[in-house]
């Protein structure tokens, strides 16, 4: 790729680093508790938990760190943090 | 057409004939007439630009790094402690590739304070990516703005310019200057139309920072800016003689240069001292020439070395002083575009600080040099040392 | 099915804050309210760090950062370009509280005195994060940072927060607000608030670092909560230099919000230090009286 | 090449005769050149500025050490300052007094007196005598012409001011050229 001038970039690059390689632990969202708050959504930094057609929240484990925001502020207890399989 | 005015108010004119559309700038002597015309003209509808009253110098420019990021000619003027407070931007403007233009009224760093020229305050940031441009006199002042943005916002260079000219020497003497008509502006510098800018319809970074896998790439690329600068100068220079009959394609200017045996190297208003001195040391029979360099950045090493191959010695005049070192920048320059030939260059540094430079001094610097005494400040009041 | 909105829509995953960041939170909620016609404006801070090594840039909508004193003049300079273009981008500045308020002040100071037409935000993490958590004029007093530390001789940071938003108040802003990542809707609709005033509007937005403050990034939203539930963060909005809005709080002991996190852990180990402690509850005191924040609850009935 | 050393004091306007003196001459289609003594003298210290006339460009940029013209604006400067330093032979010194000259200007050098401040009182009623000796000036020198100097002060000064100040000038260009 070729030096752009004045080190300027447009967007999408960002996407090549795939953060969720800096988890330790994992959020895995429990649909059954679910009540489609959003708030795991809201409040996620990486803004990696996305939406279903259902309606329920995901998040994309390319992108999430591990945080446990989700699943600290999740008012249903819907999300657990699992240690990491590495 | 060929009017009668103040240096100041010449350059001044020339920039609100450049069409800037924002205009940032902090009021210092000896700059300040130039800041205060440009603001009149957009109080009197004669410019149509945004003039922004910053509160300082550092925000000055960088109001202009903003406003050229977002698609607008953006000029700024100032000098000396001024441009030292801008210093961080000035870099940053550079490394941004922006071509953003800047008058210097060159004028001394303090301390101790002096309001009074040298050229301290533009050479000391000659390292900073932009290019340099130094006037003789008021025609070239005012002259080297069109240019400026030309050869700035050439999709080749995008690097920013200082437009040089002697503080007070020239920005505050009357004098003939030829200024272009607005129709004769346009047909030179079309508006600024940059191929990247801040634009939501195409959302760009700016400003980004570079890790060691690609820092030493970008530093490159400028440098190579720099260079490429050098083609866009000349076809402009040439363009712009073309049209108005001042030809700024040279670099270098050699004044009584070929036959030359003592070669004077220097820059700015004494260059017109220095041809007067010349004429009277001819008349005698000296065979004494005149070496001017009118782009100081990027340094045209070989054009330099060229025209002083056949001479027989060097006086390199500077009005600054790269203290510790063996003397100011521009001989600094010429030693290293002579490198390897065994012509002596002498270097001279004088008028710091407003000590006017008179036609009996330019002979006294040719009589030291052709006696081998040079590498030191000329013109020290002894009994004060 | 039309596809969902995506959180990462204006500010992209990918970016390299830690992980629980409560700046990048920032980041996203602000672009979020602002909407893709605007032009944001970074000071150099650890948000910029985090969010724009080159090509990797996680912004989506036009961005610039320039340097770490001069956020405010350059957005002064886009605000001038935008308006001779006869653009209608918003801008928005994004900077730390270094930024904010300490280098940045003059630049500040000059762009609100001038009143360009731009939203501020001070993502505040009470320190300089990027360099490694120093002190600046917005850390708290006795938080321990690494110029500020907690000694045999120091209780840690010597002095209270600046108050950052009463001096922008001062300068005629027509909207200024405290708000915190711990409440979104009303980050939201404050950020809104201040892009469709006209002038220069200033929202200070309390943002806590996991990595400075010392906890685990879980706790970002539960720490700033407390922030604002001890009366220590006052969340408010002056319109015009008036008080118009305040989020009123059941106010807790100052304790429960400075044990949580390892800058104040000197206040309570190797043995509590009551007098600061007393110090600090007088500043939650006094902002509970300047901005009227306590709940007063109904007398209980017998 | 001609040059003129103006001495005066801080607002007493002698860069402006300085530019107008340029801007006459200039129009009478020869190069001009003028500057002032650059520094931060405030109102009542000492001030020089500097005219050059030459039939081609200037490029000289040095001060103006041996004038063939010295105007002085103020008498009193006389004994603060060396104003008759490096007159050329040959040379013109007009100096606004009212009195009879208690000094002495160089051997072969002519002395013209006018009482400008009196003259200035009464076209002007201010005492600023700027424009009254650049009428004697181009009287005394020739280096201007006096319509030149009329333009001069028009294109500078609005309306009623202009007309007082070229009054004021012409009482002088009277005063020197009835002199001779």
């Amino acid at each position: 790729m070729a030096l752009a001038t004045g080190c300027r970039a447009r967007p999408g690059k960002s996407r090549d680093n795939k953060t969720g390689s800096w988890r330790v632990f994992k959020p895995v969202f429990d649909h059954e508790k679910c009540s489609k708050c959003g708030m795991c959504q809201t409040l996620c930094p990486e803004g990696c938990v996305h939406e279903d057609a259902e309606g329920f929240f995901n998040p994309d484990y390319d992108y999430c760190k591990g945080c446990g925001i989700c699943a600290e502020e999740c008012p249903k207890e819907a999300i657990a943090m699992k240690q990491e399989e590495k | 057409m060929l009017e009668i005015t103040e240096g100041s108010h010449a350059v001044a004119e020339a920039v609100r004939l450049c069409r800037p559309q924002v205009v940032s700038a902090y009021p210092i002597t000896p700059q300040t007439h130039i800041v205060e015309a440009l603001a009149d003209f957009v109080a009197n509808g004669k410019l149509d630009a945004e003039y922004i009253t910053v509160e300082n110098e550092l925000s000055a420019l960088s109001a202009c790094v903003g406003a050229s990021a977002a698609g607008s000619r953006a000029y700024s003027a100032t000098t000396s402690q001024g441009l030292m407070l801008m210093a961080e931007v000035v870099f940053n403007a550079a490394g941004m590739r922006l071509p953003i233009v800047m008058s210097i009224a060159n004028r001394a760093m303090g301390a101790p304070l002096s309001i009074w020229n040298d050229m301290q305050d533009s050479i000391s940031l000659r390292d900073a990516g932009w290019l340099h441009f130094y006037a003789e006199d008021n025609q070239e002042a005012t002259d080297l703005h069109f240019l400026a943005f030309k050869v700035a916002e050439d999709p080749s260079v995008q690097l920013p310019v200082f437009v040089c000219f002697d503080g007070f020497i020239l920005s505050h003497t009357y004098e003939p200057v030829d200024i272009l008509t607005q129709e004769q502006a346009d047909k030179f510098l079309p508006a600024f139309a940059p191929a990247e800018k801040l634009d939501a319809k195409d959302p760009i970074s700016f400003g980004m920072y570079a890790t060691p896998e690609y820092y030493l790439e970008f530093r490159y690329e400028t440098n190579e800016a720099q260079k490429r600068a050098k083609d866009a100068i000349v076809k402009y220079g040439k363009e712009f003689g073309a049209l108005f009959g001042r030809d700024y394609s040279a670099f270098i200017e050699s004044y009584r240069l070929d036959d030359a045996e003592t070669a004077i190297v220097a820059m700015g208003s004494m260059c017109g001292t220095i041809k007067d001195a010349i004429d009277e040391m001819r008349d005698d029979g000296m065979k004494v020439g005149l070496l001017r360099i009118r782009v100081f950045r990027p340094f045209p090493i070989e054009e330099v070395a060229k025209a002083l191959t056949h001479v027989k010695r060097i006086a390199v005049l500077d009005k600054n002083v790269s203290l510790g070192s063996r003397g100011g920048a521009t001989a600094i320059e010429v030693r290293d575009a002579l490198y390897g030939s065994t012509i002596p260059v002498k270097g001279y540094i004088l008028g710091l600080g407003g000590r006017d430079i008179r036609k009996k001094d330019i002979k006294e610097i040719v009589s030291l040099c052709e006696k081998g005494i040079g590498d030191q400040f000329y013109g020290l009041r002894k009994e004060l040392i | 099915m039309a596809e969902k909105k995506k959180t990462c829509d204006l500010f992209d995953c990918g970016h390299r804050a830690c992980g629980g960041c409560g700046a990048s939170l920032a980041a996203r909620l602000v672009t979020e309210a602002a909407g893709p016609e605007t032009i944001v404006v970074s000071s150099t801070g650890c948000m910029e760090v985090f969010s724009t090594p080159y090509p990797e840039t996680a912004w989506k909508v036009p961005w610039i950062h320039s340097l770490f004193e001069n956020a405010a003049a350059v957005a002064s300079g886009i605000d001038a370009a935008l308006k001779k273009q006869g653009r209608k981008e918003k801008i928005v500045i994004m900077a730390g509280d270094g930024a904010t308020f300490d280098i940045g002040m003059i630049s500040i100071s000059g762009a609100f005195e001038r009143g360009h037409d731009f939203t501020y935000i001070c993502y505040d993490n009470e320190a300089y994060m990027n360099t490694g958590i120093q002190r600046s004029g917005a850390t708290p007093l006795d938080a321990s940072t690494t110029t500020s530390p907690a000694g045999s001789q120091s209780f840690g940071n010597k002095r209270p927060k600046k108050d950052m938003p009463a001096i922008l108040a001062a300068h005629g802003a027509p909207y200024v607000a405290t708000a915190s990542i711990a409440y979104p809707a009303d980050l939201r609709q404050k950020v809104e608030k201040a892009i469709n005033t006209k002038g220069p509007c200033y929202v200070q937005v309390h943002a806590p670092c996991c990595t400075g403050w010392g906890f685990e990034g879980e706790q970002t939203i539960a720490i700033a909560k407390l922030a604002i539930e001890t009366g220590l963060w006052p969340n408010f909005e002056m319109v015009d230099g008036k008080v118009t809005k305040v989020k009123k709080v059941v106010r807790k002991p100052v304790t429960e919000y400075l044990k949580t996190q390892k800058r104040f852990r000197h206040l309570f180990k190797p043995k509590l230090q009551e007098a600061e402690i007393a110090a600090i509850q007088a500043i939650a005191d006094r902002n509970a009286e300047k901005y009227g924040l306590d709940i007063k609850l109904p007398p209980r009935k017998e | 090449m001609k040059e003129l050393r103006i001495h005066g004091r801080g607002g007493q306007g002698s860069v402006t005769a300085a530019e107008l003196i340029a801007v006459a001459a200039f129009e009478g289609g020869v190069y001009a050149q003028a500057f002032p003594a650059f520094g931060v003298e405030r109102r009542g210290a000492p001030v020089q500025a500097f005219v050059r006339f030459d039939n081609k460009k200037i490029r000289k940029r040095s001060q103006v050490y041996e004038p063939d013209y010295i105007i002085v604006q103020d008498s009193t400067l006389i004994k603060d300052v060396n104003v008759f330093l490096g007159v050329k032979p040959g040379g013109i010194v007009i100096v606004n007094t009212e009195k009879k000259p208690e000094f002495k200007v160089p051997d072969g050098v002519k002395l013209i007196t006018i009482d400008a401040t009196s003259i200035a009182l009464k076209a002007l009623g201010l005492p600023i005598t700027n424009t009254t000796l650049m009428g004697a000036f181009a009287a005394a020198s020739g280096e201007i012409q006096f319509s030149a100097l009329e333009n001069a002060l028009k294109h500078r000064f609005p309306g009623e001011l202009a007309v007082k100040n070229i009054a004021a000038a012409k009482t002088a260009y009277d005063t020197v050229k009835g002199a001779a």
